[in-house]
C-alpha cells in the first residue's frame, strides 16, 4: 500500500496501462511538457516520448476525432478534455461517433477510448470549469460512464477503463485531486472488482444515501452527523454511472425503504432521476416514503462567489434525509 | 503575407483552372506536375478505368432502380463523378485505409466490394453496408466531415507504427464547412500525418451551389494550413488518377498530408429523396452531360484507336453481372431476429442492456405464449 | 378553421412570425431555394428574401453560432438543423452560448433563439436521421425545449417559441409532417395557452399515459384499445419538456394513481425518469403502482429493419399498461 | 493553384515576416500597406497611445496583485501584448462592437470599461464583468473561438441592417485550431460579413508553442477562405493600429471580412494558475524583454524629442489612480444574496426553476428559524 493523492493514483494508473500495453497512447492538450493543468500526466512525457503523450491542437472534436481513427488502427486512445466545460465542442464525436462505431459496424470496429474529464465545481473556478455533464453521457447508449470518488478507486477503474474494449467517459472529481488515500499499486487487475459494480461505503439501517464523486465525501460525513443523531444512514458510491449496479442499489433500498440521491449536476433529466425512476420500478413496494433528489439546481453553473448555493452539501443532504425519515413532509413540493 | 487567390468568376472558368490530362473531347495534353505519375499506364491500363467507370455507373443505376422498386431505403448515386472515384480509388495499394463519406460507391467497388456491400446499408439491414477490413474502408459515414478526423487518427497511427501506408479521406465541397474538416487538416499538418484529402467538389450540397460554402477554389483552403494541394478536372480520370499518385507519393515519402480538390459534378439527385429540378439552374445538367467522364475517356481510347467492340461487349456483361448479383443480394437480404437490436452495443457485457434485452425478449415471448393460448 | 398539415402550420407559423417581426431571420442548411427537405420553409425565400431566408454553409455550430451573433444585434433568430443527428456539431454552442448568456449577462443579452429540429424516428432513415436527443436539452438549464403532436399546436407553438425571449429548443415529430389537422390561423397568440402547459388530450380514469410529440398518436390509440376492454386511460401531452406542467400531470397522477410514461428516446436519463422521479416526489401517497416507463432501449438508433423492435409502439404501452394497473407483476422487473 | 506558403523557421525569422512601423529600436520606417493608415498620428497620438500602454500594464499587474492576495479567483495577464490591444482596439469606432477572448484587458480599457469591470468575473461575482452595451464590448468568452461565431453573425446582422458598423473578434493563435474559428471564416466570406478577425499570435497556448497549432504564418490561413490578411508585428503599437484601420476599411467599405494576425508575446503566465518555467525555453522571454511594446514607443518618442517628463508624470497618475480605483472596486464588492443564483435564467418565468427556487427559500429559512429557535 502506497499513500497517494488522487491525483497522483491517476498518474500512476496512466504509467502503469502505458507500460503494460504499447497501444495506449495519450491525447490533450497541455498533457505533455506541461503533464496536464491538473499535473496528472507529469512524467510520461519523459517517460514514454511525443508519440504515445500527444499534446494537440486546440480543438476537442480533432482530438476525440483523432482518437477514433488511432482505435480504428487498433490504439487504445486515452483522452484527456481541460476541463469538463470544454467536452461539448466533441459531443458530435463522442455522441455520434464513439458511441455508435461499434454498433454500426456490429462489433468489426472497436473503440477503447477513454475520455478522461476533470470535473465538477466547488473549487472557486471561472465559467465552464465547473460543469457536471455526466447525464449527457449516461443518456448516450453506447457508452460507458464511471465517477471516481477516492484514489484507490481513480487507480483501479482508470486501468479498467483503458483495458476495457468499449469507450469510457471517466470523471475525476477536480475537488478531490489532492485528497490522500491508500492504493494498492500492484493489486492485479484480474483481482479488481468489475468496473461496473457500485459500493457500499459505509452500511446503515435507516435511509440509503446515493451519490457519486466528490459528493461521496459529503455523504459520508452527512451519514458520521446522521449518526449523532441516531440515524443509521448507509452511503453508496455508484463508481458506475452507465450501466449503474441496480443489484447494489435495490439491495440496499430493500432493506432502508428509503433513499436519497445527490450529486452536483443539475436537476431535470439528470442521473439522480435515473435512479429514483430505477428504483421506484424495482423496489416500489418497499418504499416507505418517496425517494428525494439533492442536485445543483436547473442553472447554469453560478458565478465562484455564489457556487456554495448551488452545490449540494452535508446540510442539504441532512435535510433531505429529514424529510425521507418523515412521512409527513414528504410531499411537501406539491403545495 | 496574403496568398494569391483566384476567385471562381463561373462554373467555365472554374472548370479551366484545373490540372488536366484530358481535354473535354479526349485529346491527351501535356501536364508537367501530372506527367510524371501515368508513365507507366498504356491502353489496357486506360480500358481497365473505362471498365471500371462504366461498371461503377451500372451499379449506381441499379441503386437507383432498387430503391425506385422500394427495396432500399435510400440510395445516394455518384453518376458522373465516376472519373474522381475510380480514378482516385485505383491510385491506391491494398494497404492502404480509406475514410469515405456515403456517396463512395466507386470506392468501395475499387476496393473489392461485394455485390451485396453497396445495398446492405441503405436497405437498412445494418449500420455498415460491408466489413472495414476487407476492403481497407471505413463504414460510411452520414455526419458530414466527421471521418476526415478520423483519416487523420488513423494516419497518426500509420506513422507511429512507421507503416508504408497512407490514410485517404473522401468529403463533399459541402463538408469543407464543417469544423470537422478544418481540425483535420490542422492536426494532419501538425503531425505530418500520412493522409490524402480528397474533396469532391461535385458543385452542390443538396440545393446549395459551392459558392455557398466558398466563393474560391476549395484547393486554395488547404495551403493554408500548411498542405499542399492540387485542383484537378474531376471528370478527367486520368489526370485524376495522377493527382492521387502525387498525393501518396508525397504522403507515403514522409512528407505528410496532401489535398485534392477533384472538380466534377452530381449529374442525378442529390439522394432518391431528392428533386433537383427545384434548384438546378437550366442549362446546367446538359452542359455537364457534354463533359460526361466516361465519354471524355471513350473518346481517348477512339483517338488511340485502343477501344474494341469486344472490350465494350466484355464490360458489358461485367456491369450486367455485378447488377444481377447486386439485386440479388438485396433482395434475399433476410432481416435480423427483433432482440438482434440489442447486439453489439458494447464489447463487453453491460448489465442495464443486459435487463432491457431480456425484458424484451420476456415482452416478446409473451406474444408466443398469447398466440399459442 | 383551415386544414394543414403538420408540416404546412409549422410553415404558416413561421410566415406569419416573419410577417408581425421583422426581427425574425432563418438560417440553415436548404431552407432558402430548396425550402429545407422537409420543405418546412417553403415559399418564404420568395417572400422575404435572401437577407431574412439565409441558406448557410454546411456547419451547424456556425449557424447557431452566427444566430448568437445575431441575437446581439437584436434579431430573433430561427434555426432549422436539417434532422435530429445533425445538432450535436452545434451542442457547444447550444449549452454553453445559447443556454448561458442570458444567465453570464444577466439578462442584459437575450438569446431569442429557437432551434426548429425535425425529430425522431419510424420513417425507415438511414443513420443520425431518427435521435431523439431531447434529454440532452432538457437537462440543460436555460434553453426551454418544446415538442409538438399536432398541427394547431405546431402553429401555436411556435410562433410562441418566436416569440419568447428564451431560447427553444423545438422538436416537430417529422413522422407526422404530413398528418393533417384543423388550425386557426387568426387566433391571437396573446390569447393562446402559455408555451410550457401541458394538455390532457384525453380523459380517463384508470391511468395516465403521459408522453410527447408522435407517440402521443399512440398513447391515443392505446387508449382506444384500452376503451375497448373497458380501461379508461387519461393522456397527457406534455408538450413543453422544460419546464414540464406538473400542475397537470399531478392532478392527474393523484386521480389515476398509475402512471406510464412513453418516448421514443432511450431511457438512462431521460425524459421519463425525470418525470417519474418528479411524480414520486410529488405524488407518492397517492401512487397505486409503480409509475413504468416505456421507452426506446439504451441502444444506438437501431437500421431501419429493426427500428420496429426499437419504438414503443401500442402493444407495448398497452403492455405497461397492464403492469401498472396490476400490482402482482409490478416488480417482475427484480427478478 | 497552391498559394505560395511561407514557413516559420524559428521565431526569429518569424518575427520578420511582420509588416512594421516601428523597429525594435523605435525607428520609423515606410511600409507601403500601413503608411496611408496614420497620417494623422502625430506625437500627441503617439503620446496617447503610450499612455494607454502603461495604465494598461498597471491595471494588469494590479490584477496579478489582487490575484494573489486571494481577492481574485484567477487573473489572466496581458503584459506583452500591450501593443497589439491598443493598437487594434483604439482603430475602433465607438459604434463597432467587439467579441473578445478572455485576455482582452486592453480592449475594454480601450472601451471605457469602468474600474469595477475588470475584476468582476475574475473575482467570481458575475458572469461577466462588464455591461455589453455599455462598452461595444461582448462578455469575456472563455469557451475557445466560440466569440468569433458570434461576431460574424453579428456582422450579418450589421449588414442586414445596412449599418456603418464593423464587427471585431479577438482570439489566440490557439484558438485557431477550433472548428469555430474556421467556420467563422467560411460564414464571413459567404455572406461579406463586416467583421475583423485579430488574432494574437503570442506564441504560446497555455504550454503549447504555435508550433503545435501551425508550423505556417497563421495569416496565411485566411486567404483560403476568401479573406485578405495581414501579418503584422504586434508588439509594434502603430503597425497594430495602422492594421486595424486598414481592416476597418475594408470591411466598412463593404468588402467583407479582413484577417489581422499580430505576432506578439505573453511574458507573463497564461494565467495565475500557470507555471510558466515548466515549458518555456530558457532566454525566451528575455529575448522578447528586448522587445517590450512600450519600450519601442518611448524609444520612438525619445527619437522624435516628444517624450516628456510631464506626460510620463501624468500617465504614471493616471494608472495609479485606475489601479487605485480597481483595488477599492474590487474590495468592495458585495456578494449577491443566496438566492441570486436563480435570477436571469430565463428571460420569462419558468415554472420548474420558480419550483425550485422557492424550495430553495424554504430551505433557506429553515436554518433562520433554527437560529431564532
Ligand atoms: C453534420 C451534418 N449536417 C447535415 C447533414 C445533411 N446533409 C447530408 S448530405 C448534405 C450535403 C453534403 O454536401 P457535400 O459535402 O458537397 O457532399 P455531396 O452530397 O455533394 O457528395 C447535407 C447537408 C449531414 N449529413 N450531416
Ligand atoms: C474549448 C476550450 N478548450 C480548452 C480551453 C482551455 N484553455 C484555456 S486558454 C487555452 C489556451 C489558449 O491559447 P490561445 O488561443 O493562444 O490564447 P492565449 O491564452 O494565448 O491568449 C486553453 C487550452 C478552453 N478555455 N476552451
Ligand atoms: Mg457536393
Ligand atoms: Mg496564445
Amino acid at each position: 500500500m502506497t499513500e497517494l493523492t488522487l491525483g497522483k493514483a491517476l498518474g500512476a494508473g496512466l504509467r502503469r496501462a502505458m507500460r503494460d500495453d504499447d497501444r495506449v497512447v495519450l491525447l490533450g492538450e497541455d498533457i505533455g511538457r506541461l503533464g496536464g493543468v491538473f499535473r496528472i500526466t507529469d512524467g510520461l512525457l519523459d517517460e514514454f516520448g511525443p508519440t504515445r503523450v500527444i499534446d494537440t491542437p486546440l480543438a476537442e472534436s480533432g482530438i476525440v476525432g483523432t482518437a477514433v481513427g488511432l482505435a480504428f488502427r487498433g490504439y487504445r486512445p486515452v483522452v484527456e478534455i481541460q476541463f469538463d466545460g470544454f467536452v461539448y465542442p466533441a459531443f458530435d464525436q463522442i455522441v455520434a461517433q464513439v458511441a455508435k462505431l461499434h454498433y454500426r459496424t456490429q462489433g468489426r470496429v472497436r473503440m477503447p477510448i477513454t475520455i478522461r474529464i476533470p470535473w465538477a465545481g466547488g473549487i472557486g473556478a471561472a465559467e465552464h470549469h465547473s460543469e457536471s455533464p455526466e447525464a449527457y453521457f449516461v443518456h448516450t447508449a453506447g457508452l460507458r460512464v464511471v465517477a471516481v470518488s477516492n484514489p484507490a478507486d481513480a487507480y483501479r477503474a482508470l486501468r479498467q477503463a483503458i483495458a476495457s474494449d468499449d469507450p469510457v467517459v471517466f470523471f475525476e472529481p477536480k475537488r478531490l485531486y489532492h485528497h490522500k488515500g491508500e492504493v494498492d499499486l500492484d493489486a492485479p487487475l484480474a483481482d479488481a472488482l468489475p468496473m461496473g459494480l457500485a459500493q457500499v461505503v459505509r452500511p446503515g439501517t435507516d435511509a440509503t444515501v446515493i451519490s457519486y464523486g466528490a459528493m461521496i465525501s459529503t455523504a459520508l460525513q452527512a451519514a458520521d452527523a446522521a449518526a449523532d443523531e441516531g440515524v443509521s444512514l448507509e452511503v453508496i458510491d455508484l463508481r458506475s454511472l452507465s450501466p449503474v449496479d441496480y443489484d447494489t442499489v435495490a439491495a440496499s433500498v430493500r432493506r432502508t425503504g428509503r433513499v436519497v440521491v445527490a450529486h452536483e449536476a443539475s436537476r431535470e433529466a439528470g442521473v439522480a432521476a435515473e435512479v429514483i425512476a430505477s428504483i421506484t420500478e424495482q423496489c416500489f413496494e418497499y418504499l416507505e416514503a418517496a425517494p428525494l433528489r439533492v442536485t445543483g439546481h436547473d442553472i447554469p453553473y453560478p458565478p465562484a462567489k455564489l457556487e456554495k448555493h448551488h452545490l449540494p452539501d452535508l446540510d442539504r443532504i441532512l435535510d433531505a434525509v429529514d424529510r425521507v425519515l418523515d412521512r409527513r413532509n414528504l410531499t411537501g413540493a406539491e403545495a | 503575407m496574403s496568398p494569391q487567390i483566384t476567385p471562381i468568376a463561373d462554373t467555365e472558368q472554374d472548370l479551366s483552372l484545373v490540372e488536366r490530362l484530358l481535354t473535354p473531347e479526349g485529346r491527351r495534353i501535356a501536364n508537367p506536375r501530372l506527367d510524371p505519375f501515368v508513365q507507366d499506364i498504356d491502353a489496357a491500363a486506360l480500358r481497365g478505368l473505362l471498365r471500371d467507370m462504366v461498371v461503377l455507373r451500372r451499379i449506381d443505376a441499379e441503386g437507383v432502380a432498387l430503391q425506385r422498386q422500394g427495396q432500399l431505403g435510400l440510395w445516394a448515386p455518384c453518376q458522373g463523378q465516376e472519373a474522381t472515384q475510380i480514378g482516385t480509388a485505383r491510385a491506391l495499394e491494398q494497404r492502404d485505409f480509406v475514410f469515405p463519406s456515403y456517396r463512395e460507391t466507386g470506392v468501395i467497388y475499387a476496393r473489392g466490394a461485394r455485390p451485396g456491400d453497396y445495398v446492405r446499408m441503405w436497405r437498412g439491414e445494418e449500420g455498415a453496408g460491408h466489413d472495414p477490413a476487407a476492403l481497407g474502408v471505413a463504414p460510411l459515414q452520414i455526419i458530414i466531415g466527421a471521418q476526415t478526423l478520423h483519416a487523420v487518427g488513423y494516419a497518426m497511427g500509420i506513422r507511429h507504427d512507421g507503416a508504408d501506408e497512407v490514410a485517404v479521406t473522401y468529403f463533399g465541397d459541402g463538408a469543407t464547412s464543417q469544423g470537422d474538416v478544418n481540425e483535420a487538416m490542422v492536426f494532419a499538418a501538425s503531425y505530418n500525418a500520412p493522409v490524402v484529402f480528397v474533396c469532391q467538389n461535385n458543385h452542390w450540397a443538396i440545393s446549395e451551389p459551392v459558392a455557398v460554402q466558398s466563393q474560391f477554389p476549395i484547393a486554395g483552403r488547404a495551403p493554408g494550413f500548411g498542405i499542399p494541394s492540387m485542383r484537378v478536372d474531376g471528370n478527367d480520370v486520368l489526370a485524376c488518377f495522377a493527382a492521387m499518385r502525387w498525393a501518396l507519393a508525397h504522403a507515403r515519402a514522409g512528407k505528410g498530408p496532401a489535398f485534392i480538390e477533384a472538380v466534377t459534378y452530381r449529374m442525378g439527385p442529390h439522394t432518391t429523396a431528392d428533386d433537383p429540378t427545384r434548384y438546378r439552374p437550366e442549362g446546367e445538367l446538359e452542359a455537364w452531360r457534354q463533359r460526361d467522364p466516361i465519354a471524355r475517356l471513350e473518346k481517348h481510347l477512339d483517338e488511340l484507336g485502343e477501344r474494341s467492340a469486344e472490350h465494350a461487349a466484355e464490360t458489358q456483361t461485367e456491369a450486367d453481372r455485378v447488377a444481377r448479383e447486386m439485386r440479388a443480394e438485396c433482395l434475399g437480404m433476410v432481416t435480423r431476429p427483433p432482440l438482434a437490436v440489442f447486439d453489439a452495443v458494447y464489447a463487453e457485457p453491460h448489465t442495464g442492456l443486459e435487463r432491457q434485452r431480456a425484458d424484451y425478449a420476456a415482452y416478446l415471448a409473451g406474444f408466443d405464449e398469447e398466440v399459442v393460448a
